[in-house]
């Protein structure tokens, strides 16, 4: 019975092969060089990021961070690391579509990225069917590392940031009531708004309104005189530093002062440099914090300024650790083995990284004390 | 909060409907939809920004520039995807809804690249002139846009009616053919119709900068559908009609935030069109003809 | 041998190609009977919840899921396409832009179904399931030398294949036939189609509606491939996408839709380092496409040309009917 | 009798186009429909086939009121037209043409097409069938596969009545039949509507070119600003004062149009 199956399924992939020869294409690595018992650990780790588009501006400085890692680890000599980089346009289909040719490649035992969460919510899942141990750098919108055991990352959550910024604010103003304002058409900020809200709710606070607003729009006057309207003492606002600037600019013309907390996304320089002094008055919680007075975040500061031309950002800060924490991984694994490499991240304890301690708790999340930061006087300086 | 919100929404809605007049102009004209209009408007936009804020040059200036720029657009619009199309057998009506679709993308995209996908401030001066009425801040630049709007509706509509290149507008309106029997400049008419709209786009562009300080590729997007809304709104090559169907569209807008859910406020302009094309194809100030919505 | 030849990126590039078909032929079909919509991408996203919400929430079979995703946006199609016969040219194709807008607008403030912009995540996929089918008969792919992706989306790809190919094989007869000849009567001259007896109404609403049903099930396919939807995945850039295959290909045949979406599925992976242009070339093809070659890069005559040769290669013994041209 | 048509009156807007025109046509006649320019034949027609429905008047076919039904409905009762200006399938092959027109006279619909049934592939043999027969008649047999605006004037003329034809009409509207032909053409032509005469078919037409609408016809009507101005035989219409005035009016301000 089950030999004749055997002849069966034969068949039909003699079939197949005929029918699809013409789409197929050898681009696949069988041959195992990575393996070489006894020197370092060698490896090749695919990354998936955000390189075309509108924000093509994410994706460069995140691949910034990994090289500048990448040179500094090869260097030191403990593992050899090589970067196969591929560019999803921050699409779906195109990050599945570069995750498929990664992961169909034997000799990549990790991927870093994709760039966004939607991108994650998809590439994801057949990451953790495949068995190949995957990070997001920049993805923080929650359940992502639920997705799967294989499912990692080091960006902290909203679930970590928004807290922590909203619970300082709330002691330093004596806030009761807050007035929510977000981006409902974007996963980022919805999602953003789902934990400002839960967190809201959570320290007794009163929510006066929740507004939304859409991509695209450049008037933001309805919402804010509804919101001065209703006075509250604090706008928790979950808007990416585009339009997060641009409400800060119309609100303060309106003459609205007061403070305003956001999330992962509007947490830019950018903010400083489209709004201006309007933007004095936004606390954000980061774990990168460039003016740390720490001697390897000034040392990474420097070292990134010279190779690119300007300062770091989140991004680049948490690519750079999160090739560190691959590294750390592949040295306690001892072997270039997805496997291996999965269980050996799982393990990872407070790895000193740039970003301050690194663990990961049970699920593949970061555990970590992001930094509360407010825009003072045109720039970001830590929130007392 | 209400007067506040009018404010709002007749600042909005006074943008929208200069935004709109432009759409309604080429339509009435030409029978075109012109897709590429909300991009053109965003290029009306940038212009603006480069002039005050990059070149640190003074406003009307910018203004001159964005007219000027966008009237070339409008210009390159009529002669690369309009006139091959026109009179060629065989091109059926949808042509140049989809060649017009091809500006828009191109020039989207265009600007991205250029500018970046990221926000650019408009800083001016002007922009921050304001006056104190009672507890509300009214800001110069929204008494201006109001008169704009208005100056140009009432404008536009005299010249239509009585001026001779208004005239030659309106019989190429009605008919292409007998219009070019009768000896009017037929292309030199349909050419200064798109450039004229064009330049309209321009000014709501660098309006729309001043007043929200908000200048982005993707803003002609959403602005070009709801020109699109107000025209269906108001009665397709309809100038009055544009002008309340704008007005219309931002107050509505504003109110649904302002007492409603601000989640579906995008969704009031497509809705509008819906109902209208659906229930009373000639727009709700247009006239009751066999043809309308044909 | 096979395990070599069957690249999962390949695959799922292919799997894009027959998906976006799919969508192609849905915006040629409702095209035969000269009618221009805008709001296929609409359609999809109906068809994608459906499905998608059907199979998370209650268990239903995933081919099940799909065809109701497809019926779903039929009965939309309907409900849409009767006021919209109303509406001709330019007022038909604003109308379905603006319904494709509004049914993203819901989708995205839908919250309690549809999750808002976060999306559904989890939606069962469909090679994973048919795998799993597979592997209670106790089939193994490493017996073809196949790794566990490779043969999902080998099973993805094959079942896709077989979709497109009843598909294409439904439309071409239908286009022969009497329906499909009231479509071009139709699109050719509408007053002169209905003074030939042909009941405008119905043939209009029924292409409207199979354009519909297409789309939907092209985005009930989407949904359990790509196993997770959002609003953003059916805005107005998709229906764009998907005008440009019909446009580009050539809108006259069924085999422009197909050509394409194909050849524009493939494109930017071929071209990759130009892929930050995209959208420009896109945008240019349109306007060069409605200058120089309105029909699309495929049209009768060239097919016809194709036949020719054909023809002759084979001695010309084959029945095929050609257009003479005077 | 065929049709009848009484106290039909249709206004656009406030103008009048047509006032109170009635009028019989009998079983097997050739009716001839004159007048000049603007006179509203065109329009009569466009009522007749409910294009344009009547303000008020009826329309009786074979006893039956037609009026209010769709102009499918309408075709498929027995009237079918041809245009003035010549409305073609024009991207479609001559033998297409005639297949569309045989639309009314079949019925398989999506799912049949599609399977091919024996039943639909029957109805298919029978359509080709009676549109070779058809274009055998109107002469352009050898034209068949030849795309329809590729054909002459003359013939796409022919071709319109085929088309007509294709759906078993057993009244025939043709508007202006013999405009733009020359004298060969319009000689074949009066054989064709002869021979469509034969097979049973009662024929009204609008026509500019008197000798032809005389020699040929049975009985005329003419129209005058939208108002029957005289009926009866080509002799007796011939010898109408009145006609006779209205043509000379007409022709004088009819120059240019």
């Amino acid at each position: 019975m089950r030999n004749s199956l055997k002849k069966v399924y034969l068949l039909i992939s003699v079939l197949m092969v005929v029918m699809l020869a013409a789409c197929g294409e050898d681009n696949t690595n069988t041959s195992n060089a990575s393996e070489n018992s006894g020197g370092p650990v060698s490896a090749k780790i695919g990354v998936i990021s955000y390189m075309t588009g509108p924000g093509a501006a994410y994706g460069e400085a995140i691949t910034n961070g990994f090289n500048l890692a990448l040179d500094e680890i090869n260097e030191k000599g403990d593992v050899k690391i090589e970067l196969v980089i591929e560019d999803s346009a921050g699409k779906q289909d195109q990050a599945m579509t570069v995750a498929q040719k990664l992961m169909s490649s034997d000799d990549i035992v990790a991927l870093l990225g994709p760039t966004l969460s939607t991108e994650m919510n998809v590439v994801g899942p057949e990451a953790d069917i495949n068995g190949i141990p995957i990070m997001g750098t920049s993805t923080t919108a929650a359940g992502i590392p639920q997705i799967g055991e294989y499912v990692f990352r080091n960006s902290i959550p909203e679930s970590l940031a928004i807290p922590a910024a909203l619970e300082k604010a709330v002691n330093k103003y004596g806030v009761k009531k807050v007035a929510i304002l977000y981006g409902n058409d974007d996963l980022f900020t919805q999602s953003g708004f789902d934990t400002m809200k839960a967190e809201a709710e959570k320290m007794g606070l009163e929510i006066v309104t929740i507004e939304t607003f859409q991509k695209g729009q450049s008037d933001y006057n309805a919402q804010l005189t509804k919101i001065k309207d209703l006075q509250p003492d604090l706008i928790l606002a979950s808007a990416l530093y585009n339009e997060g600037a641009v409400i800060m600019d119309q609100a303060r013309k309106m003459g609205i002062d007061l403070p305003f907390v956001g999330g992962n996304g509007f947490n830019s320089p950018q903010v400083i440099e489209i709004a201006g002094e309007a933007s004095d008055g936004l606390i954000v919680a980061t774990p990168w914090f460039g003016e740390k007075d720490d001697p390897k975040v000034q040392e990474f500061v420097k070292k990134y300024e010279s190779a690119y031309g300007h300062k770091p950002d989140q991004f680049a800060a948490q690519a750079y650790d999160a090739l560190y924490i691959m590294a750390e991984g592949l040295k306690n694994a001892g072997e270039a083995d997805r496997d291996a490499l999965r269980d050996a991240l799982a393990e990872i304890k407070d790895l000193d990284g740039i970003l301050g301690k690194f663990s990961f708790d049970e699920d593949g999340d970061v555990i970590m004390e992001p930094t509360v930061l407010i825009i003072k006087d045109g720039a970001f300086q830590q929130f007392e | 909060m209400l007067l506040e919100q009018i404010i709002n929404g007749i600042t909005l809605g006074s943008i929208y409907a200069i935004v709109a007049l432009g759409f309604t102009l080429v339509f009435g004209v030409l029978g075109i939809i012109n897709m590429a209009h909300g991009e053109i408007f965003m290029i009306g936009a940038f212009i603006g920004v480069l002039i005050t804020s990059v070149f640190g040059l003074p406003l009307w200036i910018a203004f001159l520039a964005a007219i000027g720029v966008t009237a070339i657009l409008g210009y390159m619009l009529e002669r690369i995807a309009l006139r091959p199309l026109r009179g060629k057998q065989g091109v059926s009506h949808l042509a140049p809804l989809i060649s017009t679709i091809g500006v828009s993308i191109l020039l989207e995209n265009l600007s991205h690249h250029i500018f970046g996908a990221g926000n650019h401030p408009f800083r001016h001066s002007f922009a921050q002139i304001q006056f104190q009425v009672g507890s509300i801040t009214i800001y110069l630049v929204q008494i201006l846009i109001f008169a704009i709007s208005i100056t140009l509706m009432v404008v536009l509509s005299y010249w239509l009616s009585k001026t001779k290149a208004g005239k030659a507008l309106r019989a190429t309106a009605e008919n292409l053919e007998t219009a070019s029997l009768l000896g009017v400049n037929t292309k030199r008419t349909i050419t200064t119709t798109v450039i004229l709209a064009s330049a309209l786009g321009g000014i709501a562009g660098i309006l729309v900068g001043m007043a929200f300080n908000s200048v982005n590729p993707q803003m002609g997007l959403s602005m070009g559908l709801k020109g699109l809304a107000i025209i269906i709104l108001g009665g397709m090559g309809n100038v009055k009609g544009a002008m309340a169907g704008g007005l219309l569209l931002g107050l509505t807008e504003t109110m649904i935030v302002a007492y409603g859910d601000s989640g579906y406020r995008d969704a009031i302009a497509f809705i509008t069109i819906i109902f209208i094309l659906l229930l009373r194809p000639q727009g709700i100030f247009g006239k009751n003809t066999a043809e309308a919505g044909r | 041998m096979l395990g070599v030849i069957l690249n999962p990126y390949h695959l799922q590039i292919v799997s894009f190609i027959l998906i976006n078909i799919i969508l192609g032929i849905s915006i040629y079909i409702t095209l035969s009977s000269g009618q221009l919509s805008l709001g296929n991408a609409g359609f999809m996203g109906i068809g994608a919840y459906t499905s998608a919400l059907l199979t998370i929430n209650f268990d239903l079979p995933i081919f099940l899921g799909i065809i109701l995703g497809a019926v779903v946006a039929g009965v939309f199609g309907i409900l849409i396409g009767i006021p919209a016969l109303r509406l001709s040219g330019v007022y038909l194709a604003i109308a379905t832009l603006g319904f494709g807008e509004v049914i993203r607008v819901i989708f995205v403030n839908w919250e309690s179904i549809t999750q808002g912009s976060i999306g559904l995540s989890g939606i069962p996929h469909m090679g994973r399931e048919l795998f799993k089918t597979f592997s209670l008969t106790g089939f193994d792919p490493d017996m073809l030398g196949l790794k566990n992706n490779q043969f999902i989306y080998l099973l993805v790809v094959l079942t896709l294949l077989l979709v497109n190919i009843l598909l294409i094989w439904f439309f071409i007869r239908q286009n022969k036939s009497r329906v499909g000849r009231a479509f071009a009567a139709i699109k050719m001259d509408e007053k002169a189609a209905e003074s030939m007896g042909i009941n405008i109404t119905y043939y209009k609403v029924l292409s409207f509606t199979q354009g519909a049903i297409l789309a939907g099930f092209a985005g009930a396919l989407y949904a359990h491939v790509m196993a997770y939807i959002s609003p953003a995945d059916f805005a107005y850039h998709r229906a764009v996408d998907i005008l440009i295959f019909s446009i580009f290909g050539g809108s006259e045949l069924i085999w422009g839709a197909i050509f394409g979406a194909t050849f524009m599925t493939i494109l930017p992976e071929a071209l990759r380092f130009i892929s930050d242009y995209r959208y420009m070339i896109y945008g240019v093809v349109l306007i060069a496409m409605m200058a120089f070659r309105p029909q699309g890069i495929i049209d009768v005559s060239l097919l016809n040309w194709f036949k020719k040769k054909l023809k002759l290669k084979r001695g010309g013994s084959l029945g095929i009917r050609t257009k003479k041209y005077n | 009798m065929v049709l009848e048509l009484k106290n039909i009156t249709k206004n656009f807007g406030g103008i009048s186009a047509l006032t109170d025109v009635s009028f019989q046509i009998n079983e097997g006649e050739i009716f001839g429909l004159i007048g000049p320019n603007g006179a509203g034949k065109t329009t009569l027609f466009n009522v007749i086939t409910n294009m344009f429905p009547p303000t008020s008047g009826e329309i009786k076919f074979l006893g039956d009121k037609i009026s209010g039904l769709k102009p499918h409905k309408i075709t498929d009762k027995g009237i079918c037209r041809t245009f003035q200006n010549i409305r073609l399938f024009s991207q479609m092959s001559v033998l297409e043409n005639v297949l569309v027109g045989s639309h009314c006279r079949s019925k398989s619909g999506v799912i049949n097409s599609v399977l091919r049934t024996k039943a639909q592939r029957k109805e298919e043999t029978n359509s080709l069938e009676a549109a070779s027969e058809l274009l055998e008649l109107v002469g352009l047999s050898m034209f068949q596969d030849t795309i329809a605006e590729n054909l002459a004037y003359g013939q796409q003329r022919r071709l319109e009545i085929a088309r007509a034809l294709a759906s078993n009409p057993k009244l025939l509207l043709l508007d202006e039949p013999a405009a733009g032909m020359n004298e060969t053409e319009t000689e074949s032509l009066f054989d064709l509507i002869k021979k469509v005469q034969k097979r049973g078919v009662t024929v009204l037409l609008i026509e500019h070119d008197m000798p032809f609408v005389m020699k040929l016809c049975d009985r005329i009507t003419v129209l005058n600003f939208g108002k029957k101005l005289a009926e009866g035989t080509p002799a007796e219409i011939q010898s109408n004062q009145e006609v006779i005035e209205a043509y000379l009016g007409a022709e004088e301000d009819d120059e240019i149009a």
